[in-house]
């Protein structure tokens, strides 16, 4: 388990930096994807089995794929992956977000959090507790999420519809 | 298969996940922050929104210690789809409007966007 | 369709699986539509016509075998008419008869290789082709019995045609003529239904009657777009005009009418080889030409239908052995060049596919 | 007839009639053979008398001897371990490491003699002999040709994008070893079981796509582009209906746990084929296009794009690609008995023969099935494919999987025998399908007789007056 940790956020957040100093914007592409598998990994040591292979699913299989079709209709020329000057600004602001959360990670005390009880209900199963909550609990959230998803679908396609302009030659 | 051996007689607590979580959601940052290219704002921002998962799935995990039985600890879980659903929209608009862009401007770099501009 | 996308040059051939030979074309792709298309020939270029010039007539027949590789009985034919034309050669009735013969089932071996390679193009991986082949294979076996050659035939001779068919030739030829009908059923079973064969063929690659008059194809690619034009019946040569036969014409003139009017040209064929057969006389194969002929001054333009359309042989005189000019019409040539006119606005499956309608042998292209 | 001399008929004639077939092959074999093969047969049938009785007896339930199910080794070698008081880590990882050489050597071996198998069939599908020089009826031919790939050089063009070039090979062949995880292949006997087994099944396919796209992106060359262009948006298009023909799987058998879904078919005794058959062929076909087989192969389509997404590999890359088709085509036969043909169980015969040979039968008997496609069919075009996932099967499934719904609801609520509603579901769900699919296609605009018009018999000759003139009458 402690290796499977270490691996899994050693894969991720060198992964993730990849994509930040790859040059390419394919090749961070490609290590964007390693480091959705790390993360479905790392959910999958929180024993969280639906949301790791959905995430394999909608993170490496999809979005990846649409960003593939989107670096393709775009040109050669914008296939690079340069940074602009905010980057040191950037890094500043994110080096500060990233101490904030560490220490207050560190500093507070989850120690009692840890103890032996962990074990015991470790959920076998998270799919049928995650059905019952999306159509019991949340299922206006739900309904209103599928919709989300609708309209993104007709967004997106009439975005990028073809509006052919009268004398233009196909 | 067998069981997964139980995390208890492990040592990973939740202050590592958390700094984990912290640390990609930095990356995340600066990639989105500071890239030219729209697609490549895109990967950063889905980073960090996988960071946010990590860090909600943790709390999930290690608040089932404290509610035996129940589904409270699956909340996070659900959470964790409505995200998962949202990051997906977002892609989907973002890119269809990166395409679009390029078609009109060209270029999909962020620094010539400057149709706002005074 | 998507007219922002940039356009981009790919290059089909000289060596590409469907391009039947070595012959290039250079497509300007937008997506997967083409724009444009430059074809490429000469690949295979053997300054045949001009070598011709520097051999006697004799000579010159194993160059129709070279020109047409899948139907050299058809070249041999050709320019073997062309030439008894111009010296005013008379031929026996058994040698007509027996180039009839061998011209068909050069037809049917033909159009199997071409229907079958179509079909390959279309993607049916290879099957229609071998099955189509065995029939070629037969064929050719009885090539190889009469003349020796399978391929290169060098049959036809002026005054007749070389050998007599062997005592084993009858009985095979009857056996396959008798067998063919059969093997054109399974065929047009397996693939004349077929959806997703339909889906491929039907609509594409249309060619009109008018454009194929104004682009003087010939052959089933003509045939197929509904111009009900077959030299056999329009002027007949040999003793075509003794035998009952029907001529196969499309009704909407796209790849599916020629793919079937090729199916249905070798039905025919089989018919004539029927009635061939049957009225074979007896008597000599070859009437006796002197080897170095001096056709008196003049000049000729011979033509059969070969299974790709209009063999035509045009050959000048001066009174010497050698022909001072020796013109092939290549058939595949011209029926090429409506390619490009096909092609542009169709996606790359569907060129590949019309290419294959039309049935090209890059040997007749170049010369 | 002829003042010819005879001459003797072609050698290739002479050799097509003396041409024996099996049968007259076996009847010229000499009498101790014919004496062996006969021992052999009874041998064989007197070993399954005993085995049928050691089975009847109920003695071997369980055994770690009971190689009916391998599962049952594993598990005694697990509480062995846990009694010797080994550290939990050590049986975790044995069982794993285990298990993984299973289904690697289940791979592997499978890429050893699928291509045998591949060409073999396809060659007697085209009246061919296929490869038959190496060995005893060419099995060593796959050996020859790894040999032979891994021995040629590896060209790497030199504007291809190096890394990039060198990664699918690889990333290809993962999700394909990688779908074997829930598979079961007996009762105790699947390497990872896991209660979201269809929703892996359908991520892990959904990876391949990516590799793919590498491979046609940084070979740099159009062909290769092409080929990963189409067959990134036929993967992306074809992962639809898969999900939903697998919904409705879910649907009715109520778990995304594989080995339960083949429980339930086995515990019901019927297939989910005939209880849904347009998932079942909307599965099957959807999965040709997503593996790149005939008649949906156009990501490799031969005649258009020469290999498609892998023109520019060669040497063992090439075979890397290859052999992952191979690896692919049998995980789908795999899926495709597990969801549709009831799994390892085969209606009661797996108490007497070992559930993974049900299995591995029903593999081969999908594969068969590729291999016969792959002979006989054309291919479709791009938007002929595209179309027909996006017209045609998302429709259908989305009207499938309502109807399995509400069949599910009832079922559930179900109380006298199970057979009743099973068999009217089947017979309902039959009888619907033909109909929508017939109606919906021509809602299309699907118009069999205008497609089939053939040519007709010229009436006159001509050029084009006489073509007008067929053409008006």
């Amino acid at each position: 388990m402690i290796l499977a940790f270490f691996a899994l956020s050693g894969l991720t957040v060198a992964s993730a930096l990849l994509v930040f100093v790859a040059r390419n914007l394919l090749h961070a592409l490609a290590f964007l994807v390693l480091s959705f598998l790390g993360m479905a990994g790392l959910f999958l040591t929180l024993s969280a089995d639906f949301i790791g292979v959905a995430q394999v699913l909608i993170y490496a299989g999809s979005i990846s794929v649409l960003m593939v079709f989107a670096v393709m209709l775009t040109p050669l020329a914008s296939r690079n992956n340069g940074s602009t000057l905010y980057v040191i600004p950037a890094m500043l602001a994110a080096g500060g977000l990233a101490s904030l959360i560490g220490f207050v990670a560190i500093d507070t005390e989850w120690d009692e959090r840890k103890g032996e009880a962990l074990g015991v209900s470790d959920f076998t199963t998270t799919v049928a507790g995650i059905g019952d909550l999306l159509l019991g609990r949340y299922l206006l959230a739900f309904e209103v999420a599928s919709v989300l998803l609708l309209f993104a679908l007709l967004g997106a396609i009439v975005l990028v519809q073809e509006r052919r302009r009268a004398g233009e030659e196909a | 298969m067998p069981p997964i051996p139980a995390i208890e007689d492990l040592s990973i607590t939740l202050a590592h996940y958390l700094g984990l979580a912290g640390t990609v959601f930095a990356i995340g940052t600066v990639i989105a922050l500071s890239k030219r290219n729209a697609v490549a704002v895109l990967m950063g921002v889905e980073l960090m929104l996988n960071a946010v998962n990590l860090t909600v799935l943790a709390f999930s995990r290690f608040s089932a210690a404290f509610e035996e039985g129940g589904s409270a600890p699956l909340e996070g879980h659900v959470f964790v789809v409505f995200v998962l659903t949202v990051a997906a929209a977002e892609a989907a608009v973002a890119l269809a409007m990166a395409v679009l862009v390029y078609r009109r401007r060209e270029t999909v770099d962020l620094d010539r966007f400057n149709l706002m501009r005074g | 369709m998507n007219s922002t996308a940039e356009p981009y040059v790919l290059n089909i051939g000289p060596q590409h699986p469907s391009t039947h030979g070595v012959f290039r074309v250079r497509v300007v792709m937008d997506g997967e539509v083409i724009r444009d298309l430059d074809m490429i020939v000469g690949y295979l270029h053997r300054s045949m016509e001009k070598l011709a010039e520097e051999r006697t007539y004799t000579q010159n027949i194993p160059f129709t075998d070279r020109a047409d590789y899948l139907a050299a009985m058809s070249g041999n034919l050709g320019l073997a008419l062309g030439i008894e034309r111009l010296a005013g050669i008379d031929v026996p009735e058994r040698a007509s008869y027996l180039r009839v013969i061998f011209a068909e089932l050069q037809r049917v071996a033909s159009h199997a290789m071409a229907n079958g390679t179509l079909v390959s193009d279309a993607g049916a991986w290879q099957t229609p082709l071998l099955y189509m082949f065995r029939e070629r294979e037969k064929i050719l076996d009885l090539f190889e019995m009469t003349c020796g050659a399978r391929l290169t035939t060098n049959y036809m001779r002026a005054g007749g045609v070389s050998f007599e068919p062997p005592a084993e030739f009858w009985p095979a030829l009857n056996e396959l003529v008798a067998e063919l009908p059969g093997r054109i059923d399974e065929y047009m079973e397996l693939l004349a239904d077929n959806e997703i064969f339909l889906a491929r063929t039907r609509g594409i690659g249309i060619i009109t009657p008018e454009d194929a008059i104004n682009g003087s194809l010939v052959g089933p690619a003509l045939r197929g777009s509904g111009v009900p034009w077959d030299l056999r019946k329009a002027e007949p040569y040999c003793v075509y005009d003794r035998f009952d036969f029907d001529v196969p014409v499309g009704t909407r003139g796209d790849v599916y009418d020629r793919f079937m009017c090729r199916m249905m040209e070798t039905r025919e064929s089989v018919r004539i080889l029927k009635q061939a057969i049957a009225q074979i006389p007896p008597g000599p194969h070859k009437n006796d030409v002197p080897l170095a002929l001096r056709p008196p001054v003049g000049e000729v333009y011979s033509r059969v239908e070969g299974p790709r359309g209009e063999n035509g042989f045009y050959l000048v005189s001066d009174g010497g052995p050698a022909p001072y000019r020796f013109h092939l019409r290549a058939p595949s040539l011209i029926n090429l060049s409506l390619l490009r006119e096909l092609a542009r606005g169709a996606s790359l499956p569907d060129a590949v596919v019309t290419l294959g309608s039309i049935d090209i042998v890059v040997g007749e292209i170049d010369r | 007839m002829s003042e010819q001399p005879m001459r003797p008929a072609t050698p290739m004639l002479r050799q097509i009639a003396e041409h024996r077939s099996l049968l007259q092959r076996f009847m010229g074999v000499s009498k101790e053979w014919k004496g062996f093969a006969l021992l052999l047969l009874g041998g064989l049938g007197l070993s399954n008398l005993a085995i049928a009785y050691v089975v009847i007896d109920g003695r071997l339930d369980g055994q770690w001897y009971d190689i009916r199910d391998l599962g049952n080794v594993t598990q005694h070698l697990r509480s062995w371990m846990q009694d010797e008081g080994f550290h939990p880590a050590v049986p975790y990882l044995t069982t794993a490491l285990l298990g993984a050489l299973g289904i690697l050597s289940v791979v592997g071996g499978w890429l050893l003699i699928g291509s045998w198998v591949e060409r073999r069939v396809l060659a007697k599908f085209q009246i061919r002999q296929g490869p038959n020089r190496t060995g005893p009826f060419g099995l060593f031919q796959p050996i020859a040709d790894a040999v032979k790939l891994m021995q040629k050089e590896v060209v790497i063009p030199r504007v291809a994008d190096k890394f990039l070039y060198y990664a699918p090979p690889v990333i290809i062949f993962i999700p394909a070893i990688l779908g074997w995880g829930p598979v079961p292949w007996a009762g105790k006997m699947s390497f990872l079981d896991l209660n979201v087994g269809v929703l892996y099944t359908i991520a892990i396919s959904s990876l391949g796509v990516l590799g793919v796209f590498l491979a046609g992106w940084s070979s740099n060359n159009h062909y290769s582009l092409l080929g990963a262009m189409r067959t990134v948006a036929m993967m992306v298009s074809y992962e639809i209906p898969i999900s939903l023909a697998l919904l409705a799987v879910v649907l009715l058998t109520g778990s995304m746990q594989l080995s339960t879904i083949v429980a339930w078919q086995a515990n019901y005794n019927a297939w989910l084929i005939f209880l849904l058959p347009f998932a079942a062929f909307t599965f099957l076909f959807a999965s040709t296009a997503e593996i790149n087989r005939t008649p949906n192969d156009i990501g490799e389509a031969e005649s258009e794009i020469v290999a498609g997404f892998y023109t520019e590999y060669s040497g063992m890359k090439a075979g890397l690609f290859m052999g992952v088709e191979l690896g692919n085509a049998i995980l789908v036969g795999a899926m495709m008995a597990t969801f549709f043909l009831g799994g390892y169980t085969m209606f009661g015969l797996e108490t007497w023969i070992p559930g993974y040979l049900i299995l591995a039968a029903k593999i081969g008997a999908v594969y068969f099935l590729f291999v016969w496609l792959r002979g006989t069919l054309p291919r479709f075009r791009l938007d002929q494919l595209m179309g027909y996932a996006w017209k045609f099967l998302i429709p259908l499934s989305v009207v499938q999987v309502l109807l399995v719904a509400v069949e599910a609801s009832i079922f559930a609520r179900w109380e006298t025998p199970a057979l009743f509603p099973l068999a009217a579901f089947a017979l309902l769900n039959l009888g619907l399908t033909v109909e929508m699919v017939r109606r919906w296609a021509h809602a299309l605009g699907y118009a069999p007789e205008v497609a089939q018009q053939q040519p007709v018999m010229a009436t006159a000759i001509g050029g084009l007056k006489a073509a007008q003139k067929m053409r008006g009458g």
